[in-house]
């Protein structure tokens, strides 16, 4: 019964919601043309970057906020095994590894430099570190996270992108609002910040699956 | 119709399955997939909305990088809960064994 | 209708029928694997969009990591519920 | 001379800050650093009220771009009210959190830096005049309390937050749909760029995404029915969380409900107005009825959400009213500080008698007379005695109910009133009535019962002072 009305109720939003989407006229404003009028002022060539890390920078803040109290949640709540003993890996899979991880590596520091002029940033290469760190724990060279004993550089490294990108913002306030950069120092300004974000998104995204990686091979 | 707007139809196609499934599916893995489902038909919305002039906009791409960073922390959180509950429910059934033993 | 048309309603097929066995697969890990797939014909959706950003997070968040999070709690479920069985 | 809407940037900044610090520093610290930076935004937002003086919205242009390029952050009267509220409720509960979790080094070791992030989600999701920036505040408040129900680990609390995250999600979720019809219909998703957009015939893709995030909001602000994943949540978590989520972020998804209400979608709430007035009525019956059926105190009190929630809802169909907005926002502010206390005496009485049980209150009047006290006071301000601000709150509604001739308004407020003085006195009554038990009771800190108390006496102290709260409202006249 309940099952007959919700996808009823399904068929008839779904038909209403195509229906608005197909008869929708052009919208009245255009935001690309501001974008593209600003882009001089705001320090890097890329529109997304731009919108990124400078016309919507504080999103992108809040964003990081989002991630981290994630990672905290994760860690108040998620599994509280101790994690189990390195396991003996596949000798092939740890070379692999190896030689991977290097050339990984690299992309992610190529990525986030293209973020400034092309398709790229903090978010794509913290996401690509953090793969090599996933992929360097399944084959047993890098050992899970236990959220009961974090030691203190680890949690720096969780925070200190966020905290450099909140401490860039304040600083700013000087300028008259929050994450106001002049337009000479934001191209700088910007790297710092995106620095400073792919090593602790590289450390959070990993975070997520390190913390709650617990009882991998292990028998029960 | 052009492909903007195609893909934007596939996102409310997509969204409104997401919704049904996370209201109709029982087991908890898989509302989390359903989620994940009405979050990418709404990202697919904004931006093939966005773009059905064939032009694209740099805007709806930032948001959606930033929604996707979102859903990921959310899946995260809830795959933790779902394995604590999993975690406590196991321990409380061994202890309900040992005291009947 | 051009070629391009032609592989987009070919997506947005795929992306759909994807979407829908992700709810509906019979099996939990059917289902996360074709959520997995989902996530990579997105990739795919927000190339054609032209949205390479996007596109790039897609794959290495919206599939990579959601993926691995999602196959290793599958693995954690099920080894949890074999060593209920096994008592 | 800085100018005082500047604080409104710290407001923000501060909590993230703090957080963070004591993400990296631990419980001890971590402790320390949330009640001293919750009393400096308690300084900073008296502050901001005491100067404030202007009939206009302040805008602060983040980036200095301004809006639709950049994001605007908009005080206004009713921003500055919330602000205050959740400054002035989150202070005591800090000192009373510091004192609750000190014998528990892993639940505060979480508590602090999850806390932080809440705060800020609040404070940012008050200010913020863009859409897609609410969202993302939505999701900080939305998984830092999902992430605070969880700290307890035990199998009700994880149970609990698992219904409480997918409720939220979906929430967010319909939320962000809305988002995305609103830009791709107007191509911004500024509120000052929208309202004058919208105009009289708006297309039907805005009146479908007015539903989506209309509906996201109640579903987060646990509107009946939309309630059933409220009472396991705020009656399962530790009793500091238990206070903030029912003080605080119920209200965060309702102020959002009443602005984008009466601001963005005016136009097409007119005609369904009854329907949450509606609902409301319903939450304020079917929770009084189950807090009056409740066994355990915390659920007592939980349901008492419910219900009280309802009230927040029924005075929409009189909205754009002025005298309706006052109405709702004195009852934000009263249940706020009222639920606030209440649920930290709750968890004074439950760490002494060691159940959650209205049975266990046995006599206890003798023992903790200050703590039953507060809680006295606080079930005053929710049955609307007067000098309360309770009072204040039902008496705004009835009068303005009555002032359009809706005369269902005021018969509902005052049977939700009889039925909340039944769940009040009964509670009471296990304390006064029954002999005392012999059993032992624990030694519990006295700064958590006098910071209970503190908030009990100031939702009956606030309906003295009611006039200058409402001095900040004038803004919203039609």
């Amino acid at each position: 019964m309940k099952r007959a009305i919700v996808i009823a109720a399904a068929l008839v939003f779904g038909g209403l919601l195509i229906n608005a989407i197909v008869d929708l006229p052009s919208s009245p404003v255009n935001l690309r043309i501001a974008v593209a009028d600003n882009m001089a002022k705001s320090g890097v060539s890329h529109p997304v970057t731009a919108v990124l890390l400078n016309f919507r920078g504080y999103d992108t803040l809040l964003e990081i906020a989002v991630l981290l109290l994630a990672l905290i949640g994760l860690m108040a709540a998620g599994p509280m095994l101790p994690p189990p003993p390195n396991q003996p890996a596949d000798a092939m899979l740890q070379k692999l590894a190896r030689i991977a991880t290097p050339p990984v590596i690299v992309v992610g520091g190529y990525l986030l430099w293209a973020g400034a002029f092309r398709p790229g940033g903090a978010f794509q290469a913290g996401a690509v570190l953090a793969a090599a760190m996933v992929l360097l724990h399944l084959s047993g060279l890098l050992s899970a996270w236990n959220a009961q004993l974090l030691p203190l550089a680890r949690r720096v490294i969780l925070v200190g992108g966020f905290v450099l990108f909140l401490c860039v913002s304040v600083a700013l306030l000087a300028a008259g609002s929050l994450l106001q950069y002049p337009p000479e120092q934001a191209g700088l300004l910007i790297l710092l910040i995106e620095s400073g974000l792919t090593l602790s998104l590289a450390a959070i995204l990993a975070g997520l699956f390190l913390f709650l990686s617990r009882d991998n091979g292990g028998a029960p | 119709m052009s492909s903007e707007l195609l893909f934007a139809v596939v996102g409310a196609l997509i969204f409104t399955l997401g919704v049904a499934g996370t209201i109709l599916v029982a087991n908890l893995l898989r509302r989390i997939l359903a989620f994940n489902l009405m979050g990418s038909g709404a990202f697919l919305v904004l931006v093939g909305l966005a773009q059905r002039g064939g032009e694209s906009d740099p805007v709806p791409h930032a948001m959606v990088l930033t929604g996707i960073v979102v859903a990921v922390a959310a899946t995260a959180l809830a795959l933790a809960l779902l394995r604590k509950q999993h975690e406590v429910k196991d321990s409380e059934e061994e202890l309900t064994e040992i005291d009947d033993g | 209708m051009s070629a391009a048309l032609a592989f987009d309603l070919l997506l947005s097929t795929a992306l759909v029928w994807s979407a829908w066995r992700t709810i509906t697969a019979n099996r939990l890990d059917q289902a996360v694997v074709m959520f997995i797939v989902f996530g990579l014909l997105m990739t795919l959706a927000w190339c054609r969009l032209r949205a390479p950003d996007i596109a790039l997070a897609e794959a290495a968040i919206g599939a990579g990591l959601t993926g691995a999070l999602l196959l290793d709690a599958l693995g954690a479920l099920r080894k949890a519920k074999t060593a209920r069985r096994r008592q | 001379m800085v100018e005082p809407v500047t604080f409104v940037v710290w407001l923000i900044v501060l909590p993230l800050a703090w957080a963070a610090a004591a993400f990296v520093t631990g419980e001890r610290i971590g402790a320390w650093l949330g009640v001293v930076g919750s009393a400096i935004q308690t300084f900073l937002v008296v502050w901001m009220v005491a100067t404030w003086h202007v009939a206009v919205p302040v805008i602060h242009r983040v980036g200095g771009w301004g809006a639709p390029l950049g994001i605007d952050l908009t005080v206004d009267g009713l921003a500055l009210a919330m602000l205050l509220l959740t400054q002035v409720v989150s202070l005591p509960l800090t000192i009373y959190a510091r004192s609750y979790f000190s014998e528990d080094a892993s639940k505060s070791r979480h508590f602090w830096p999850l806390a932080g992030f809440l705060i800020t989600g609040l404070n940012a999701l008050f200010v913020s005049a863009d859409l897609f920036n609410i969202y993302v505040t939505l999701e900080i408040v939305g998984l830092s309390a999902v992430s605070l129900v969880a700290i307890g680990g035990g199998k009700a609390q994880i149970s609990a937050a698992l219904r409480y995250l997918f409720a939220t999600l979906i929430g967010s979720g319909a939320y962000l749909l809305g988002v995305a019809l609103i830009y791709g219909a107007f191509g911004s998703v500024s509120l000052a760029t929208l309202i004058p957009l919208v105009g009289s015939n708006p297309p039907q893709a805005f009146a479908l995404a007015g539903l989506l995030m209309l509906f996201g909001l109640m579903l987060k602000t646990a509107l009946f029915p939309f309630h059933y994943w409220l009472p396991p949540a705020h009656g399962g978590a530790a009793a500091p969380v238990s206070a903030l989520l029912s003080a605080l972020v119920v209200k965060a998804s309702f102020y959002l409900t009443l602005r984008l209400w009466t601001e963005l979608f005016a136009s097409i709430a007119d005609d369904i107005a009854w329907i949450p007035a509606l609902l409301g009525a319903g939450a304020i019956l079917w929770g009084s009825w189950r807090a009056i059926q409740a066994i355990r105190i915390k659920m007592l009190i939980a349901y008492s959400t419910v219900a009280q929630l309802g009230y927040l809802f029924l005075v929409f169909p009189l909205l754009p009213g002025q005298d309706a907005i006052r109405a709702t926002v004195m009852q934000a502010c009263a249940h706020g500080a009222a639920k606030a206390a209440m649920f930290a005496a709750a968890g004074v009485l439950i760490k002494a008698t060691g159940q959650d049980t209205m049975a266990g209150l046995a006599g206890m009047t003798g023992r903790l007379p200050l703590t039953l006290f507060a809680f006295g006071l606080a079930g005053m301000t929710l049955m609307g005695l007067p000098p309360s601000s309770g009072f204040l709150a039902k008496w705004q509604l009835i009068e303005a109910g009555m002032a359009r001739d809706l005369w269902i308004i005021p018969v509902v407020a005052l049977a939700g009133g009889l039925l909340t003085a039944v769940y009040i006195f009964r509670i009471l009554s296990f304390a006064f009535l029954l002999s005392p038990s012999s059993v032992k009771i624990a030694t519990v800190p006295r700064v958590q019962e006098w910071t209970a108390f503190a908030l009990a006496a100031g939702s009956v102290l606030l309906g003295l002072r009611g006039v200058e709260l409402m001095a900040l409202l004038p803004g919203q006249v039609p």
